[in-house]
């Protein structure tokens, strides 16, 4: 009944920092900003490492693992603040290939080979909340073909998409999801400028664009069914991330104020000091405690689907320690913490990016409190 | 528990509330919810039948080994006892302190004769223990202590003069446990030096126990005095001169399978908060249901937490943040509540469930204070937890 | 331009805080406090000391000063917890007096002298949250009488009124002011125990208590108009007190922790303790530059009557300094600071008492954003 | 301002708008509203022939005595100029530390020819100074500063060796006071003594600098090389060894009618985040529309605060609190920001007010830590405002 990982599980974790310390140290993450800030190289690495199939069914070709898994590779990549879109390319579509591998038949196994498996970069086009909502139409031209038409104006890591699953409107309303190379003709990507350099975004834009029945890999209810599960799952997925990057702003913390002297002994034995490193420490142990539990729960073999609360706990806890813990890192850094030079402001900036993706803190609050204080009041009425 | 719990467990937890429905009835009725913690209408003496009434039932010492009359039970099954305990309404354990912490630490340094003897009187419900270590001038710095105890040389036994402080419960108890200075085995110097922790009866004439009354105006805590208080030569836990050490083992059994009890007691807490804002109208304030959703998601954190740092293999970083997070949390809660009350949490109330938000709300303010303060904790974390400095 | 005291005004500071020394000694208030929590020794000497009449207009007997005086007592007498009920009896109806004697002529001057300046506790019965809200009616009888129906829940310090303002509706809807001595026939008071013993509050209901016409001393719009300016001195008054609570409770905090100690050194050198001392500090002086602030507004002669925002200002930062000053200062007296014998837990429910009265933090901020947010853009809207 | 505002004074503020008008105009209208502080477009040679138009108008050193060339004007106007210039929008003053805190430093302690020559030079906006005292390894310890300065004998200059950072504007002064260690007045021991605060002109071969990239990305601070650098022998101010008395004085002209300046360009950035979550609906979000009036109410706090402290009589409890007050209000005002931005704060943003808004959110980080960290700042007020034992 504790919550423990299993050995394959720390065996993951271990041999992922092990990993990422060599390849994504914080000298080749300062030469992978500066140039753009993918790298292809990690990525490569990742895919050949398994990490990229490691939530993908075994049906389809993956290892069959689940989000606990993906869970705390993410964390070591917050960690280490790797440069590879693997939360919008591998932990983000995950529901979705699980889903066309059990129930989209030969076809469904073939797009989550050709997408999942074969090594490109395949970003899902989710909002910036998680949400569907494109500004996109989907609709019939021919007999067998489909044309899509509209804009994505803000999709995450897409800049160094080579394919994307982008949300659509259907002419009755509900959505399809539309599997493109990013060279398909009429697509449209624009790299943009973002706060946080590790993670790039681009507005898409299609106009006129052909789509085979194929590229069409989920629409109507299907879809509408598995967006919220999966938006949970993504949500538990990127507080690991979360929790990564605080543990990480709290190490460089207390490394840095153990070795700065000042008035005679090192800064960090001063009392407020390390007060400071402690209410970091109770954030990150916290918000992972959070996290892990959220991710055993949705591994569960009786797991109901539904992952509103412990996702909810995941998130606003990971938030909280992602925030607090980077700005605590560049105040305890001093004068070097607002310095380009010194690496608490990546993590600063990735924490704040973070903070506004798949839902606030506050959105994610009403919802609990929806739940907790309105649905479970009616329910509780309904039975007496 | 809602993770991969086996059958065995799904079991037993029905077991657990099976027994408590059928015993919680009656006159033990009365007791249901009732924290002990300075709560209005704990009845001692009802309290320590039902600790009879449990014992009776196999539910006392159920981790301990078979040797010592216990269950063996394994820590999984511990877990869900307590946890079930409370939400089946069970009432705060008046013999917690032998039980939980006295009975391991005799298991650990007792001899032969002090297990059998006070082992049974424990795990029967029947005597009850105090814990003598804080002082006036030796709160958050324990090692001040200047309680001293010396040997009778005519009769072998020790003399305890001095005073105690924070003893919950001496007035309902029989014997207290005292860390007291003694000459012998202090030659190696340094403050933790020289200690002895002894088993002493409460019930003498040079024991006098003096009630202090609470922020809630009752009275859970008590001062201590030792003025030539005797107790058997024999009756020293461990070495003497060890006292210090064998008194900090007595203190890590603090952590252990209670504490899902104490969260399930938090979680009927938090249940009679959204019933009220449910009630009153704070549930559609905007601001409070984030307040709301914020402390009910932070309760399954500090479940989340409490599983992963049960495991045999948590690291210290983890297992250290549980005391700060919890006793925080619960001072949030109380503060929400009175948030929540609004205008009628300005009077004191009678209904019982608004009564006993009040009493949260001031009951909580000790929670960060006693057991490592707040500032203790986090000085714990920062030295043990982080490896800063000292 | 700079914010700063007259001499006349800091020497009622001044000598305020002598007599309070004196006469609301810790002990004092203990004893007043177990036996039911009205010192009516120090009103008297209140009155002696021309305290209650310090707002009241010169023409009615007063002595004509400004919310700026009210607040330095008011402040003082939080501070030593006096137990008077200065604040129900003295600050919140000093609008209410300039306005009888400005505008209520011969018979309002005559009002202000029997209620305001005869020695007795006329308390001003506004709900809680400082509305008017009553649900009591007013309807007349005879030719020249009134009947008064009806309940007021919750009054503070009303346990020990000689005299109650009560708000009333009339018929067609508006509200009138009643005065009544609580010996009236048909009036029943009923005492309430309070979290905060130092401030008394009852219930009262009144059934077919007849009225004179004297005694309906505001009515209909003129009343309405008065209401929201009287409600935002209270706030401004009770944030006076709050202020006052707050510096107390940093005081015994640095007292204590300067004296007791530990590991061989005072508490207070503990650099945790320290900064949380400061922290206390910067939520005390802020508070009160706020509400000094607030009063000189108040009391400009060019002041437009409108101190929603000063009073806002006031009221927040107050609530939350006394908020947090008595919850560390609890947490900084360590073991004693939840006994009974030691005097923070006394702060402590003074200031959650104060929390809820006049309006919550909650409340005054969407007041607040109201004016920032919708009326100033409506405003620049308009001009543009 | 709102309270008992003088005909003068009104009629003092009316001149500053006028003024303002007329000049902030033409080519200098491309410095409105530019903070300075690492903001992008800040044209340092534009910014200083403003400075000179500003010196031209008598609006530089207006409190300095008459005899110095100043306009001898109460605290109250040069408040309101402080205050009326930045809504005005007048431009971050490139000239800032020579004329508030160099210059009055001069009249306290400078030799009658260091009066004369430096003085002029500031009050045209022709000198620019730079601050020479914190260094890699003396930063909240300034103590422990270890540039050195020895006398040449054969020439009597002053030789300096060692190196300063954080030197804001460096790169565009040309001289720099340099707190440094000399032998000299070192005689009675402890680490105050036998330093010395030397005026050093920045355009010499033993001088290098270098800029610091900041978290930005721009560069408005410097690390400065002292190489065998000279200055003469006459220039150090005030006693040689006395220096850590001189340097002090120095920042203790930090606070001062300019105070007011600052909090009006927060309420310009204010005004800008309002507008926006106007704009973007963030004003119709509950929590939002809190946190916006917590920060409104917040710097109406400041200003009453600002006014309270700027008082002669005000005690050190009153104005130790002001720098950690304005310096996390701004933080909190920057993290504001961002939420407010939401989706477009993830993106580097063109639009100059949006741009504005994600650099103060970055800015602000550094205002907790110059001019004493938040944590420094918590002692002394602990210390010299609360009489607490260090």
């Amino acid at each position: 009944m504790e919550l423990r990982l299993n050995d394959e599980q720390k065996m993951i974790a271990e041999s992922a920092a092990q990993v990422l310390q060599e390849r994504s140290s914080g000298e080749r993450v300062r030469q992978v900003l500066e140039q753009g800030g993918l790298d292809r190289a990690l990525w490569q690495e990742a895919c050949a490492l398994g990490w990229t199939a490691l939530a993908v069914p075994e049906q389809a070709g993956g290892m069959g693992l689940g989000l606990t898994e993906l869970v705390l590779l993410q964390e070591q990549l917050g960690w280490h603040l790797a440069c590879i879109p693997f939360f919008d390319a591998v932990v983000a579509p995950a529901p979705l290939w699980r889903h066309l591998a059990q129930h989209g038949g030969a076809s469904g196994l073939a797009a989550v080979e050709r997408l999942a498996l074969s090594g490109q970069i395949c970003v899902l086009g989710m909002a910036v909340d998680g949400s569907l909502g494109a500004q996109a139409k989907l609709q019939r031209r021919t007999e067998g073909g489909w044309e899509l038409d509209g804009i994505w104006p803000q999709v995450a890591s897409a800049a160094h998409a080579d394919a994307l699953l982008l949300p659509a409107q259907l002419p009755d309303g509900t959505y399809a999801l539309v599997a493109l190379t990013v060279q398909a003709s009429g697509l449209q990507l624009q790299p943009q400028a973002t706060v946080d350099g590790s993670r790039s975004s681009a507005r898409i834009q299609a106009v006129q664009v052909a789509v085979s029945p194929d590229d069409v890999l989920l629409q109507g209810d299907a879809l509408a069914q598995l967006w919220e599960p999966l938006r949970q799952h993504a949500a538990i997925g990127l507080a690991a991330e979360q929790v990564g990057a605080a543990d990480r702003a709290l190490q460089l913390a207390v490394a840095y104020t153990c070795e700065r002297q000042q008035f005679g002994k090192p800064v960090g034995s001063f009392q407020a000091v390390k007060h400071r490193a402690a209410q970091m420490l109770v954030q990150v142990e916290l918000a992972r405690s959070a996290v892990y539990e959220a991710a055993f729960l949705a591994d569960a073999p009786d797991s109901a689907g539904d992952l509103l609360l412990p996702a909810a706990q995941a998130r606003t806890q990971a938030t909280q320690a992602a925030l607090f813990c980077t700005r605590e890192c560049i105040q305890l850094h001093g004068g070097v913490g607002f310095t380009w030079e010194y690496d608490p402001h990546l993590y600063f900036r990735r924490a704040q990016a973070g903070s506004q993706r798949m839902g606030t803190v506050a959105e994610w609050l009403e919802q609990a409190a929806v739940r907790l204080l309105d649905q479970q009041h009616e329910a509780k009425e309904a039975v007496a | 528990m809602n993770m991969q719990e086996s059958e065995i467990n799904r079991a037993f937890r029905t077991e657990v509330r099976a027994w408590m429905a059928a015993h919680l009835s009656g006159r033990f009725a009365a007791l249901k919810h009732v924290s002990g913690l300075g709560a209005q209408g704990y009845d001692a003496q009802l309290a320590k039948e039902w600790e009879q009434e449990l014992a009776r039932g196999g539910w006392t010492g159920i981790g301990w080994e078979a040797q010592y009359g216990g269950r063996g039970l394994p820590l999984s099954q511990q877990l869900i006892f307590h946890e079930e305990y409370v939400r089946c309404g069970g009432p705060g354990r008046i013999g917690h302190i032998g039980e939980t912490l006295l009975a391991p630490t005799l298991m650990a340094y007792g001899t032969p004769e002090q297990k059998a003897r006070f082992l049974p009187g424990i795990l029967a419900g029947t005597d009850y223990w105090a814990q003598g270590y804080s002082e006036p001038g030796a709160g958050s710095d324990l090692a001040a202590i200047r309680t001293r105890a010396r040997r009778d040389e005519t009769t072998g036994e020790w003399v305890i003069d001095g005073q105690k402080v924070w003893t919950s419960w001496a007035h309902e108890s029989d014997w207290i446990f005292v860390l007291a200075r003694t000459q012998e085995g202090a030659a190696a110097g340094g403050r933790h030096q020289g200690m002895v922790l002894l088993l002493v009866p409460l019930h003498q004439p040079g024991v006098e126990i003096r009630p202090i009354r609470q922020i809630t105006g009752t009275s859970e805590f008590n001062e201590v005095f030792f003025d030539g208080a005797r107790t058997e030569g024999s009756l020293h836990l461990g070495p003497v001169g060890d006292g210090w050490k064998v008194a900090m083992y007595l203190l890590g059994c603090e952590r252990g399978a209670s504490t899902l009890g104490q969260q399930a007691h938090f979680r009927h807490e938090l249940e009679l908060l959204l019933a009220l804002a449910r009630r009153n109208g704070a549930a559609r304030d905007p601001l409070l249901r984030q307040r709301l959703a914020v402390v009910a998601l932070g309760l399954q954190t500090l479940r989340s937490h409490a599983l992963r740092a049960l495991a045999a293999d948590a690291p210290a970083r983890v297992t250290l943040v549980s005391k700060y997070a919890w006793s925080n949390w619960h001072r949030d809660l109380g503060e929400l509540a009175m948030d929540v009350l609004g205008d009628a949490g300005l009077l004191l109330q009678d209904d019982a469930d608004l009564a006993a938000l009040q009493q949260l709300w001031l009951v909580s303010r000790a929670d960060t204070i006693y057991a490592g303060t707040n500032e203790i904790q986090l000085n714990l974390m920062a030295e043990r937890g982080l490896g800063m400095p000292r």
